[in-house]
């Protein structure tokens, strides 16, 4: 089984990401779950949300405390969350920021086995006209994690989203994939 | 049971009976004539929602019904919510409701079910357009329990909980405008009526069937037994009632206010009259009478000024 | 027509709303509230999108939603509503109602916390707070289980003319996104045929009173016969149970779900969606050399008191799981548990454990936390306190 | 017939159910309250006098029971199975042709 956490702010989607990767692994034949931290966030507060993907039903029924992969929607929210809090020995974090590996890596509490590094933002501005960073950085999870194909976020964005709007998404997808950069740490 | 042509012709309310005798309403209760007619004007293609009343008693224990039509009986505070689900169940099984040859929903509902624990269901049902009709049947206190106030009772009533004595705890509050309240919301169509005069009485009810959504009406029914009154004055004090305007009957249909007296241009008659025949009022002093009649007088000068302005 | 399952990723909310949709329901009266609201948004999405033929009333309240419910019911329609924690507080008046009127309403409730101090959390006391309201109560342990409870429920339901709460756990169920495998809806009508009323209020021609005042000469024996109503639940449960894992491959013949129970020393006995991460510890305890097994009630009421024994004659143990408490006296489950078999003679040890409360995460680690401890009252043979109020901080 | 309910009042009987499987499933009525004789409740009782009646039927609009009826001839009759004795008509009479009598039982 892996263990997704998201982190976000109220408004970016997060919850909406965990949702759409759950759906893109289930596309693929998996068993999944997602689902938000079950607070009362208002927008623009920080939010978690969580996917689990795994090849049998799953009956577990907690919160996931030791993540395999993070993702981060909001690069300020490293100055304030702790966002590796928990990660497994091989972890992955992908981050939606402009900064260079090393300026991110002083920031991070626990060093992960991988990071990967997108400029959501910038992205989803360009193809959405808004800062809403939830699909473009799924790009980033399937580029860096391998856990689903593309083609499925791709295809689960626009089950989510209709019309024009999916389209965006979905190429905001698809051009956070090309543009991620990966490193072994 | 047959009678002369002739004869039916000269009945001024309809001949069919709906109401069963044998139920065991107080003698000369105002409530029960008022389900009579009631059933006289909607027959038996009806279904009556009853909350906790009189009325629960007066149809009858079970395995008996006083009603030739169908009758649901309810919790205290919910006609106004019943009514609307069974409105919508009928319209989801594919059957017309409302209108000549529809299926009549009604909600007959006394003064406690309806001004006080039954307001807010009340004021749902209204608000979301319901194709029903609700009758408030007032006989101004909580009479199934053994008379005590409700927001529908007068200045100046003895009930059990305001006993009058020598703190002279007696109702000092002024009767609710529920009817007011009602028309807030911009019903479609909404009347008082009384139980002396069934004639208008049967015209509403036949008018509220014909107007498509909510209809609500408020009946003046007296209770001799709670108004320590004899039973064979409640007619004659319902009567009064509307003589001294105390009670005006009017109409409020697509936002025109009607008033509708037996005597439009009559002064009111002086309120002693509608007072002096219940014992209820027995524990008023003079300024309280005049409490009253002050209060009576205004209320009836602003609806005359609404028929003015919105008739 | 062979059974190919729809799949859908859905929340246990959207679980339900399609349930219902799939049920064919003809009226909703509904009010919204934290966490139940996306039930009612989806069924409301449903008629604005003209997938669903629907009576839809946006009540003022819960004891409206319920009174209405119980109005359409009483038409001989097929009804549904939705609801959580005050809100169903506010409906109790109302749910004694439905029992006493024998109404087949099927509701789902989103086990949520009671305030103050104010909660949105799961928590199942507000549902076993209505035990004695005379509805029948499934805990569902996944969204499959939402969306097949509330199927199955119209069924049982129509069949005893006795109203159904389905309940699912606050956000852990309500919020959360699973697989969740649909019916087509020809085989869900092939298997839940239309309502046919045990009376209804459209028949002119021999008008009837329901529900008039009864007096102490006649009001015993209609109780009496929701009480046999109940009892007769219990077979149609298991036969609607069974049928429904013949033709669509899940079986809920069985009151109470159990695993590893033959040679079980203990097994943990709790209702709902904290017995999905149970049966994840139990398997890894299993792996680690614990004899222990899972009892899982999915039925409150009517209450499996036949199918208790035979699991209680079958191990030295019960760790009871209550997400509830019945203040003055300990965990609802727990109470119920120990009752039926009191007098059968069949006593194995017991321990209520009281975790969960307000939403608190009930982890694996929890459940092994509680394996240790009871595994020691059942070696001992020796209680050292019958409630332990487990994620208490200390 | 000497009634307003005709063949419902002949055929409506008591009900009384000796088990429990008499009883139906659900609370809904069996019967109607015709079976129920108020008239008992009386102390005064309405006296018709024919020669004063002007076939008005005011008495017949106000029996909060019903308990008046209209005969063939056009006069109005007293069912007494059911009349309470409220006393209603004989005070709503304009003709004063009912009048209230103390009823010795």
């Amino acid at each position: 089984m892996i263990e997704i956490r998201f982190h976000g702010r109220g408004g970016q989607g997060a919850v909406t990401a965990a949702n759409i990767l759950a759906e893109a692994a289930f596309l693929e034949g998996k068993y999944v779950q997602a689902f938000p931290f079950f607070g009362v966030e208002r927008r623009g507060a920080p939010v978690t949300a969580f996917t689990r993907i795994d090849e049998k039903p799953i009956r577990i029924k907690t919160q996931i405390y030791e993540p395999d992969i993070v993702v981060v929607l909001d690069p300020s929210l490293l100055e304030t969350v702790d966002v590796t809090a928990g990660l497994k020995e091989e972890g992955i974090v992908i981050i939606n920021t402009e900064k260079s590996k090393d300026e991110i890596l002083e920031k991070l509490k626990k060093k992960p086995k991988k990071l990967a590094l997108v400029d959501a933002t910038t992205i989803a501005l360009e193809t959405l006209g808004l800062p809403i960073t939830n699909t473009a950085i799924l790009g980033a999870v399937a580029k860096a994690t391998g856990l689903v194909n593309i083609e499925s976020v791709e295809k689960a964005i626009k089950d989510t989203f209709s019309g024009e709007l999916g389209e965006k998404n979905a190429k905001a997808a698809r051009e956070a994939f090309e543009k991620t950069e990966i490193f072994e740490v | 049971m047959e009678i002369p042509e002739e004869v039916k012709k000269r009945l001024t309310i309809p001949f069919e009976e709906n109401f069963f005798a044998g139920h065991t309403a107080c003698q000369g209760c105002g409530a029960s004539l008022g389900l009579r007619y009631v059933l006289k004007a909607y027959g038996r293609k009806t279904i009556v929602v009853i909350p906790a009343c009189c009325s629960t008693i007066i149809a009858g224990p079970w395995p008996y019904s006083a009603l030739n039509a169908n009758l649901f009986h309810t919790a205290f505070a919910t006609t106004g919510a019943v009514i609307s689900g069974i409105e919508a169940g009928l319209k989801a099984l594919g059957y017309k409701v409302k209108g000549e040859d529809g299926i009549m929903v009604v909600g007959w509902a006394g003064d406690g079910g309806t001004a006080d624990i039954g307001l807010q269901a009340l004021s749902g049902f209204i608000e979301r357009g319901h194709d029903a009709v609700y009758i408030m049947y007032d006989n101004e206190a909580y009479m199934n329990t053994g008379i005590q106030r409700s927001s529908s009772t007068p200045y100046g009533a003895w009930t059990t909980n305001t006993p009058g004595g020598k703190r002279h705890l007696l109702e000092k509050r002024h009767k609710k405008k529920v009817i007011d309240i009602v028309i807030a919301h911009r019903i479609p169509y909404a009347a008082t009526a009384s139980v002396a005069y069934p004639e208008d009485f049967i015209r509403k009810l036949k008018k509220a069937q014909k107007i498509p959504g909510p209809s609500f009406i408020q009946l003046f029914a007296p209770c001799p037994t709670g108004w320590r009154a004899p039973t064979d004055k409640s007619i004659e004090i319902a009567r009064l009632a509307v003589q001294t305007a105390y009670f005006p009957l009017f109409e409020y249909e697509n936002g025109k206010y009607k008033i509708n007296m037996p005597n439009p241009k009559k002064e009111p008659k002086p309120i002693e009259e509608f007072l002096k025949l219940q014992g209820r009022f027995k524990y008023m002093t003079k300024e309280d009478v005049e409490a009253l009649q002050k209060w009576v007088l205004e209320e009836w000068e602003r609806l005359k000024k609404l028929a003015e302005v919105f008739g | 027509m062979e059974y190919n399952p729809i799949k859908k990723v859905v929340s246990g909310n959207y679980a339900a709303a399609y349930a219902a949709l799939h049920a064919r329901v003809q009226v909703v009266a509904a009010y919204p509230i934290t966490p139940q609201t996306s039930i009612i948004e989806k069924i409301a999405e449903f008629i604005a999108n003209g997938e669903a033929d629907i009576q839809y009333i946006p009540v003022e309240s819960e004891h409206s939603a319920m009174a209405a419910c119980i109005g359409a019911s009483a038409t001989g329609a097929r009804v549904f509503t939705a609801t959580s924690a005050q809100g169903l507080a506010l409906m109790h008046e109302m749910l004694h109602w439905a029992a006493g009127s024998r109404l087949p309403i099927v509701m789902v409730n989103v086990n949520r916390a009671m305030a103050p101090p104010w909660s949105v959390w799961d928590d199942q006391t507000d549902s076993l707070s209505q035990r004695d309201t005379g509805w029948m109560q499934f805990y569902a342990e996944n969204n499959q289980e939402v969306y097949d409870g509330v199927l199955m429920a119209y069924k049982v339901a129509e069949t005893v003319n006795i109203p159904t709460m389905i309940i699912e756990s606050a956000f852990i169920l309500s919020h959360t996104y699973e697989v969740v495998n649909m019916i087509p809806q020809e085989l869900v009508d092939e298997f839940l045929p239309p309502r046919k009323p045990l009376y209804t209020l459209t028949d002119f021609e021999n008008p009837i009173a329901v529900g008039a005042l009864a007096t102490p000469a006649d009001y015993y024996e209609f109780r009496y016969k929701i009480a046999k109503a109940h009892e007769e639940a219990k077979k149609v449960i298991k036969s609607v149970g069974k049928e429904f894992g013949e033709r669509f491959g899940r079986d809920y013949s069985k009151m109470i779900e159990t695993g590893y129970i033959e040679d079980a020393d203990f097994v943990f006995m709790g209702m709902g969606s904290l017995m999905g991460t149970v049966k994840e510890a139990v398997d890894l305890l299993r792996k680690e050399g614990y004899k222990v097994g899972y009892a899982k009630v999915r039925w409150f009421r009517p209450f499996p008191k036949e199918e208790l024994l035979e699991i209680a004659e079958s191990v030295k143990g019960i760790a009871v799981l209550d997400r509830n408490f019945s203040f003055g006296q300990e965990g609802i489950l727990f109470t119920e548990a120990k009752g039926a078999l009191y007098n059968t003679g069949v006593r194995p040890i017991m321990k209520d454990y009281i975790v969960g409360l307000g939403g608190r995460d009930f982890t694996v680690r929890d459940v092994k936390a509680i394996a240790e401890d009871m595994k020691k009252v059942v070696e001992s043979g020796k209680l050292d306190k019958e409630i332990e109020w487990y994620h208490l901080k200390r | 017939m000497n009634t307003l309910f005709g063949k419902a009042k002949e055929e409506a009987k008591p009900i009384t159910p000796k088990s429990v499987d008499e009883y139906p499933e659900a609370p809904v009525s069996l019967g109607i309250t015709l079976v129920n004789f108020t008239g008992d409740w009386r102390t005064f009782m309405p006296v018709i006098d024919e020669s004063k009646c002007v076939k008005c039927y005011i008495c017949w609009k106000y029996c909060p029971e019903p308990a008046i009826y209209i005969k063939e001839d056009g006069f109005v009759a007293i069912d007494y199975d059911y009349c309470k004795g409220c006393g209603i008509c004989a005070n709503e009479c304009p003709t004063k042709a009912i009048t209230m009598v103390r009823e010795e039982k």
